[in-house]
């Protein structure tokens, strides 16, 4: 393990995971089994987020449905406006709104015909809005299971809204996607292409969160979810230092989302509010929500868990799928990265310093 | 290694449904589990039944049909990942289920871009018509239209509409207002609830006081309890007010409590009760596999002829290919448990007859009024004056 | 000898209760100031609320600036630096990196968001100073008591503060700890001003270059380590010659 | 009364206390002393049930204690009084005291005994102990401590953070308790003079091991300070 | 008039369902730091057992009132075996207990299905709870009024033994600190299981209750969970006195919302009422200070 924790070491991680994601994972499944994985690694770069938020900075973001849900969201409008054009010439509404009524194409919809704001919209909003809140909530000292409780209401509250709004498609959510910035979505060169590109953006995601937990930013990060009150008194604003975290942690869940409507081809509130809220982190405890390759690994062990249980078992996977939660998260504290060091110190009862949560 | 741009034709993907054995698989797609299965598992065993009992009649094209059972979790996403995963994995010849249009949305894009057929039980809120999807539940002109005519005929001036927020209830909703405008009937109130929310306080509160001559109930699932028991309790009767559904069945009756509901008002094509021979096995065979205190429920009927029609159109296609089952669809017929169902080539409905049921104490409903005959399919409700404003045909 | 802080009339007072009612104390630099006096006399709340803790009424002012109203992290940036009566380090981090820690909170983004590649000096030397160079990659969380201690005083030391208030910072160090304990804060106290709250008399006569004595709230007596001890009425509430003081004691 | 025969205990894997022999008569008052880390926290912890013994035993009047938890311990007779001034922060300072004597047949009458004896707590009673001052806590831990009536009690730096004059009650209390009988006291002490005063004998412990033991008498301080400063 | 009346009855009443709902949680979340995402599939259970409970005894009335107490008796020892089998490893991780109790409520979902079906099954309301009474104008359910006593009765049975029992006052304790109770002579095991089996009593007989106006399915306890656990976390964590008010006061205003918007917009119009409220008072209505950092 120290191996990895040094510089030829990371290199040398980095170059495996990439000989795994864009040679043999290619190689050896099948398009639809590698559109899965696509989907999988979505997961998992909203893990990563977590994994700094959560492992870090210890704070339980029950929400992340919100910040994923905003970058899918934002995506799939552009989806809808680039179909719609190619339909119906510039000024065409999505085909949703001429269903549901709606003949004249509301005014915020109209800037996601530009592919470039579409981008920077997803890359600023939800961080913005992760900014906003991280700052409203951290400034006051919520935290721990109040900030967890409320992160999820959030999560509801957000998925209810937007079932409300027939301008986004309300409870179906958008889909039926044509095109990706050009491209034939149904195409099976160009959805490898995108499993290529969200692999790409899982290693770019990974190598940001290793940096920042290397840094000294990552120790202070520590030191804060430690001793909030402590690090105050040594002259640093520890609000900031958590939105830092937060936000960065939204900018992922976002851009997660993004890459996740072309590969799926739908998104609603079904997939953003608090289930699928609670799944996301469920894989970065299950993985190891302190170190940087357990929530990716938990992320993707869940989610295919989930698949191959309930292919085997239609009606019955949901008792597997519990069981695995309270006996993983029960008897390994550390998640599956921990394992290794559970086997090796089994005949005594505790670690000695034993992580905060 | 970029492949075809928008505007290019993308090379047609290969079906790999294999019809050399003696067994075709199909696909039955359900939420076993999450808020859905509650309606949900109730169809997974009628498309059961209606394999069982073709399969012991000699199969499609002599072939024993094996059923490929998924969950759908509730989730629109993964309707669409399973959707794919039978489609191109288990090379299923045909998916049966869907409940939610959300799930129906999320699932067609799969089966056009797959080229594979959905058949897709379940009433909805109409203004679709895709090649790979057979709907065999009612479009809005074959239940709503004809409930909200029953209204009208029986001196209802004013209504309120209560529904839970998603599309079906806001476009019914919708497709109300219009004819509400046309026919000069007054909607008092519109209101909706969160999916699953069981808080009717202040709904029913409203309703009271408003005073409308029926509520037009667009509400699914649990929320029908709590809004029905609050109704009963703060003193309404179907007399004063009665109450109008159009997603209450015989199974939600239960689960209500009859003594809450009893002579309130349903819109269906099928009861359990409804008088046919073909109904008459539909109930005996279903309680014999299922149990005698199961009930059946127009979903269920559906979702049962849905297996029969694919069959009948694959028999008089004589082959399974997509293409094929599109091209010999139109003018299939099945003498369906509510009467024979014609599939429509144009827009894949099915002509449906449609009904007004009552509750009665026995936990029942039993038709009031029924259509003359069967209601060929209008999803786009062109054959309305009314709705011009309201849809526009794809 | 110049006045480092200086706080007028400082009050604070819990639903009516005036834990501190109506304080003036200045620290110099190049003194290690003792504030003495019963349990519950109003120390740790007079530290309290000029480090930002408490609200309070009154004035505290540091090198010609008003402190009170601020945030806590604005005056510890202001260079005042305080430890807590239990010592509060951060326990999953070694000692080097919580010293780094509080040696950066004027540090850039920039440098936050970079590698530590090397220690800074200051840190080092700090580490030498309170003994625990050879404790650098421990995690803090294993120290004993009194080390946490001393790596609280070494995180003020790096930390630039100029204005040190410590909480009983020798509680439960034996007797040569204390002693070299004491000489650490004499020596740190040559260009900064020192605030030590303690109960421990020896410490206090060996160390402190002059003592306040709080009793109820109010500064009872302040004066040389002879001029307060002498004092009787800080024998009779604080001292205590015999068994009958203690009744007296009460706050 | 107490016997530890090659008790040895720590956290995680690591030993701290590696294999410690101490007894304590009746009445007698003993006192543990040692560097900072030198393992006298964690040895009381495992006296008291709160660290579990990787080896040895820990026996009480003769019954072994080793497996029993913390507070089967207490009502066999021992009461700890652990580092730090701990008290149940979101309960009163009245209901910490009443929490210990719940239960017991004179209950009030021994709450009324302990504030006899610590005084500056009375006025304090309807206060939430969280928000005491180190001292307070530390009297009402010590305070606590005393109502389960114990014949063993375990004391981890009980004077640490109080006034003077108080300190010297303490001390004239727990000796006075020894003296009066039926009251052993294992007591762990920073303060030389403090405990050589008090305690009859002493360990001095380093590294976990005892470094040196005996009575404390004259001339035990150099012999201490010699062991504890090598 | 009656539309005020009927606004202030409408927030009491659903202020009460989500006191009852939430009471549970207030002594296993606010007191004992566990985040019990079964909760609501204990809510649930309550259901099932006063639908079993008619099954059985047949006449409505002396169901409920029969019912109530062995929901309490149920959810209590569902309670109890999650407390002892899985809880009890978790206490220094309370985060975690959130995770394992997801976990824990998936599969008694799943239960539900199995033993009851996925369809909902009908609880008959007793005949003598049935209709409204007029209040000022205002028609109010009886079930409503029911479920107010039952909330302001739980509510004070459990504030009283929190207050002034040793029991209460040991289950304090060790929620402060357990290695201090222990050496108190307080066997934290056993004081650890009495909240919980409290706690989640609760949820059964809130389940009991809530079949006179809800549905009883496997998903039931779900609608309930969230607005419950808010309930708490504004109220400020473990008081009873907070939860009441929040309750109240959070039903109060989904009833206003509701009135003047919809009844979806009234949820998000709650949520961030209560992030405005946290600015204010950022542990809730009523909090325990201390002075530690911790
Ligand atoms: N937040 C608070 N609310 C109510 N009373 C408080 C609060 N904080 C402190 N007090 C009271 O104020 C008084 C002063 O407390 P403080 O901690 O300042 O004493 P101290 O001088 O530091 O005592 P010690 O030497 O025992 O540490 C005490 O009586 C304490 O109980
Ligand atoms: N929770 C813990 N986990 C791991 N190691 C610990 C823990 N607590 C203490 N230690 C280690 O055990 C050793 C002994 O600590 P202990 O607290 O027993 O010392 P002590 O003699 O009581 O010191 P002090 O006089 O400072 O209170 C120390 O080296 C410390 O690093
Ligand atoms: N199609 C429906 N009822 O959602
Ligand atoms: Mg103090
Ligand atoms: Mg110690």
């Amino acid at each position: 393990m120290k191996f990895f924790t040094t510089r030829a070491g990371t290199w040398t991680g980095f170059g495996a995971a990439a000989l795994v994601l864009f040679g043999l994972a290619p190689l050896l499944l099948s398009g639809f089994r590698l559109g899965l994985l696509a989907q999988f690694l979505c997961y998992a770069i909203v893990a990563v987020g977590i994994g700094l938020a959560w492992g870090r900075g210890g704070m339980l973001t029950l929400g992340q449905g919100v910040f994923f849900g905003m970058g899918a969201y934002l995506m799939a409008m552009h989806l809808k406006m680039a179909d719609a054009e190619f339909r119906g010439g510039p000024g065409a509404v999505p085909d949703f709104m001429e269903l549901a009524g709606i003949r004249e194409l509301p005014a915020y919809w109209a800037p996601f015909a530009s592919p470039a704001f579409t981008i920077a919209a997803i890359l600023v909003l939800p961080t913005a809005f992760a900014v906003l809140l991280g700052l409203a909530v951290f400034k006051r000292r919520v935290k721990g299971a109040y900030f967890a409780i409320l992160s999820q209401a959030l999560a509801g509250a957000f998925a209810i809204l937007l079932i409300g709004q027939q301008s986004l498609g309300g409870f179906n959510g958008l889909s039926r996607f044509r095109y990706f910035f050009g491209y034939n979505l149904d195409d099976p060169v160009n959805q490898q292409m995108l499993y290529f590109i969200v692999a790409g953006v899982l290693l770019a995601v990974v190598a940001v969160s290793l940096q920042l937990r290397r840094s000294r930013y990552g120790e202070l990060l520590v030191a804060v979810r430690d001793a909030e009150e402590r690090v105050r008194f040594l002259g640093y604003d520890a609000a900031n230092v958590k939105v830092v975290a937060y936000a960065v942690a939204a900018l992922f869940a976002s851009v997660a989302g993004a890459v996740f409507v072309p590969i799926v081809g739908i998104i609603s509130p079904a997939s953003i509010g608090i289930v699928p809220s609670i799944m996301f982190i469920l894989g970065v405890a299950i993985g190891g929500r302190a170190s940087l390759v357990g929530p990716v690994v938990g992320a993707l062990a869940v989610a295919w868990a989930q698949t191959a249980l309930s292919e085997q078992f239609p009606s019955a996977w949901t008792y597997a799928q519990g069981l695995m939660f309270i006996l993983v998260i029960a008897l390994l504290p550390g998640g599956i990265a921990s394992t290794a060091a559970v086997l090796k110190r089994i005949p005594t009862k505790r670690a000695t310093v034993e992580a905060t949560t | 290694a970029c492949g075809s741009k928008a505007g290019e034709e993308t090379a047609a993907v290969e079906s790999c449904v294999d019809t050399s054995g003696d067994t075709v698989k199909v696909g039955s797609l359900n939420s076993l589990s999450g808020t859905m299965a509650i309606s949900e598992t109730t169809v997974r065993d009628s498309i059961a039944l209606a394999v069982k009992e073709i399969n012991a009649a000699g199969g499609v094209q002599g072939k024993t049909i094996e059923i490929v059972a998924e969950d759908g979790a509730s989730e629109p996403t993964v309707f669409a990942e399973k959707a794919e995963k039978l489609i191109r994995e288990d090379c299923v010849a045909a998916v049966f289920g869907g409940w939610t249009s959300a799930s129906r949305k999320a699932m067609l894009p799969v089966f056009e871009d797959n080229d594979s057929l959905l058949y897709y039980p379940v009433q909805y809120e109409g203004l679709e018509a895709s090649e790979n999807i057979f709907y065999t539940g009612a479009t809005t002109n074959q239940q709503i239209i004809p409930a909200l005519d029953y209204l009208a005929e029986t001196g209802v001036e004013s209504i309120y509409l209560v529904g839970s927020d998603y599309v079906f209830p806001r476009t019914a909703n919708a497709i109300i207002n219009a004819y509400a405008e046309a026919h000069g009937i007054e909607v008092l109130g519109e209101d909706y609830v969160t999916l699953g929310s069981t808080e009717f306080s202040t709904i029913v509160t409203q309703v009271k006081s408003a005073g409308a001559d029926a509520v037009f109930n667009t509400l699914n699932g649990d929320s029908n309890v709590a809004f029905f028991r609050e109704y009963a309790n703060v003193g309404l009767t179907a007399e004063e007010m009665p109450v109008m559904s159009v997603s209450i069945a015989e199974e939600e009756v239960g689960g209500i409590g009859v003594e809450n509901i009893e002579g309130q008002l349903a819109a269906w094509n099928y009861y359990q009760t409804v008088d046919s021979p073909a109904n008459g096995s539909f109930v005996e065979a279903f309680k014999a596999e299922y149990g005698a205190d199961r009930v059946t429920s127009d979903p269920m009927e559906a979702a049962y002829t849905s297996v029969y029609l694919w069959a009948a159109t694959v028999e008089k296609a004589g082959s399974f290919a997509v293409a094929d089952v599109q091209e010999a669809a139109d003018g299939v017929s099945f003498d369906a448990p509510e009467g024979t169902v014609v599939i429509d080539g144009d827009n894949h409905h099915v002509s449906k007859t449609a009904r007004i049921g009552e509750i009665n104490a026995d936990g029942l409903l039993y038709t009031v009024w029924e259509s003359e005959g069967p209601i060929e399919p209008d999803p786009f409700l062109e054959g309305y004056d009314w709705a011009a404003d309201l849809a526009v045909t794809e | 000898m110049s006045i480092a802080l200086s706080c007028k009339n400082i009050e604070v007072s819990f639903d009516g209760f005036k834990a501190v009612a109506g304080v003036d104390l200045d620290l110099s630099r190049g003194e290690v100031h003792f504030l003495i006096g019963p349990n519950g006399a109003g120390k740790t709340t007079l530290v309290d609320a000029i480090t930002g803790l408490a609200a309070y009424t009154g004035s505290v002012v540091k090198d010609g600036e008003e402190l009170r109203g601020r945030k806590v992290h604005h005056i510890a940036r202001r260079g005042i630096g305080r430890t807590f009566q239990t010592a509060t380090v951060f326990e999953n981090l070694t000692v080097a990196q919580n010293l780094d820690i509080a040696a950066g909170a004027g540090r850039s983004p920039w440098t936050l968001l970079r590698r530590r590649r090397h220690l800074p000096q200051n840190v080092v030397d700090t580490m030498e100073r309170i003994g625990l160079a050879d404790r650098a990659d421990t995690p803090a969380g294993v120290l004993a008591h009194g080390q946490k201690q001393w790596l609280e005083i070494g995180m003020l030391l790096v930390g630039d503060a100029d204005v040190l208030l410590l909480d009983e910072p020798i509680a439960g160090m034996g007797h040569d700890e204390r002693e070299t304990t004491g000489r650490l804060l004499h020596d740190i106290a040559v260009d900064r001003a020192v605030a030590v709250v303690e109960h421990d008399m020896d410490f206090m006569r060996a160390f402190a270059s002059r003592v306040t004595v709080l009793h109820a709230g109010a500064v009872l007596a302040t004066g040389s380590v002879d001029e307060v001890s002498g004092d009787p009425r800080v024998q009779e509430v604080y001292l205590g010659t015999a068994k009958e003081s203690a009744d007296a004691a009460t706050a | 009364m107490l016997r530890l025969r090659d008790l040895a205990c720590g956290y995680g894997r690591t030993p701290v206390v590696h294999g410690i022999d101490l007894h304590i008569g009746p009445d007698e008052v003993v006192a543990v002393m040692g560097h900072n880390g030198a393992g006298k926290t964690t040895l009381l912890r495992a006296v008291a049930g709160l660290l579990p013994a990787m080896r040895g035993t820990v026996e009480l009047d003769g019954t072994d204690m080793t497996r029993r938890p913390a507070n089967r311990r207490v009502k066999a007779g021992m009461a700890y009084v652990p580092q730090g001034q701990q008290c149940f922060a979101h309960l009163t300072a009245g209901e910490n005291l009443r929490l210990v004597a719940d239960g017991r047949r004179h209950g009030k009458a021994l709450i009324d005994a302990q504030l006899d004896l610590f005084p500056a707590l009375r006025p304090l009673l309807g206060r939430q102990a969280g928000l005491l001052s180190g001292g307070q806590r530390q009297q009402l831990a010590i305070a606590r401590a005393l109502i389960t009536e114990p014949r063993l009690l375990i004391l981890d730096e009980p004077t640490e953070g109080i006034q003077p004059n108080v300190v010297a009650e303490i001390e004239s209390t727990v000796v006075g308790l020894a003296k009066r009988g039926g009251l052993s006291v294992l007591l762990v002490e920073q303060h030389l003079g403090f405990a050589l005063q008090a305690a009859d004998r002493y360990y001095v412990l380093r590294s976990g091991r005892v470094a040196s033991e005996g009575s404390t008498g004259v001339e035990a301080e150099g012999r201490v300070r010699e062991a504890m400063s090598i | 008039m009656d539309l005020l009346v009927g606004q202030l009855f409408t927030g009491l009443s659903t202020g009460s369902i989500l006191l009852l709902a939430a009471l549970g949680l207030s002594l296993t979340f606010g007191q004992m730091g566990v985040v019990n995402m079964a909760h609501g599939e204990f809510i649930m259970a309550g259901c099932y057992t006063a639908y079993v409970v008619q099954q059985v005894v047949g006449d409505a009335g002396a169901s409920l009132l029969i019912a109530l107490p062995v929901g309490f008796a149920v959810g209590g020892a569902m309670g109890l075996v999650l407390e002892t089998v899985l809880i009890r490893r978790l206490y220094h991780r309370p985060l975690d207990t959130l995770l394992v109790t997801f976990g824990v409520g998936l599969i008694l979902q799943q239960v539900a299905r199995d033993v009851f079906g996925a369809p909902a099954v009908n609880v008959s309301v007793p005949e003598a709870l049935r209709g409204g009474v007029d209040l000022l104008g205002v028609t109010v359910p009886k079930t409503r009024l029911f479920i107010m006593a039952l909330a302001v009765l739980a509510v004070t049975a459990v504030s009283l033994v929190l207050r002034f029992t040793p029991a209460g006052r040991r289950i304090r304790a060790v929620v402060g600190n357990r290695d201090l109770a222990e050496t108190a002579g307080i066997s934290s095991r056993r004081v650890d299981a009495g909240p919980f089996f409290i706690g989640s009593g609760l949820a059964g007989v809130a389940g009991v209750a809530l079949t006179l106006i809800g549905s009883t399915s496997p998903t039931t306890g779900q609608s309930y969970l969230v607005d419950a656990f808010l309930v708490v976390v504004a109220g400020g964590l473990g008081r009873i006195k907070g939860a009441v008010v929040a309750a109240v006061a959070l039903g109060a205003l989904q009833a206003v919302f509701e009135t003047y918007s919809t009844a979806s917009l009234a949820k998000v119009g709650v949520f961030i009422v209560i992030v405005v409220f946290l600015q204010l008072r950022p542990q809730g209505l009523f909090t325990l200070r201390t002075r530690s950092l911790a």
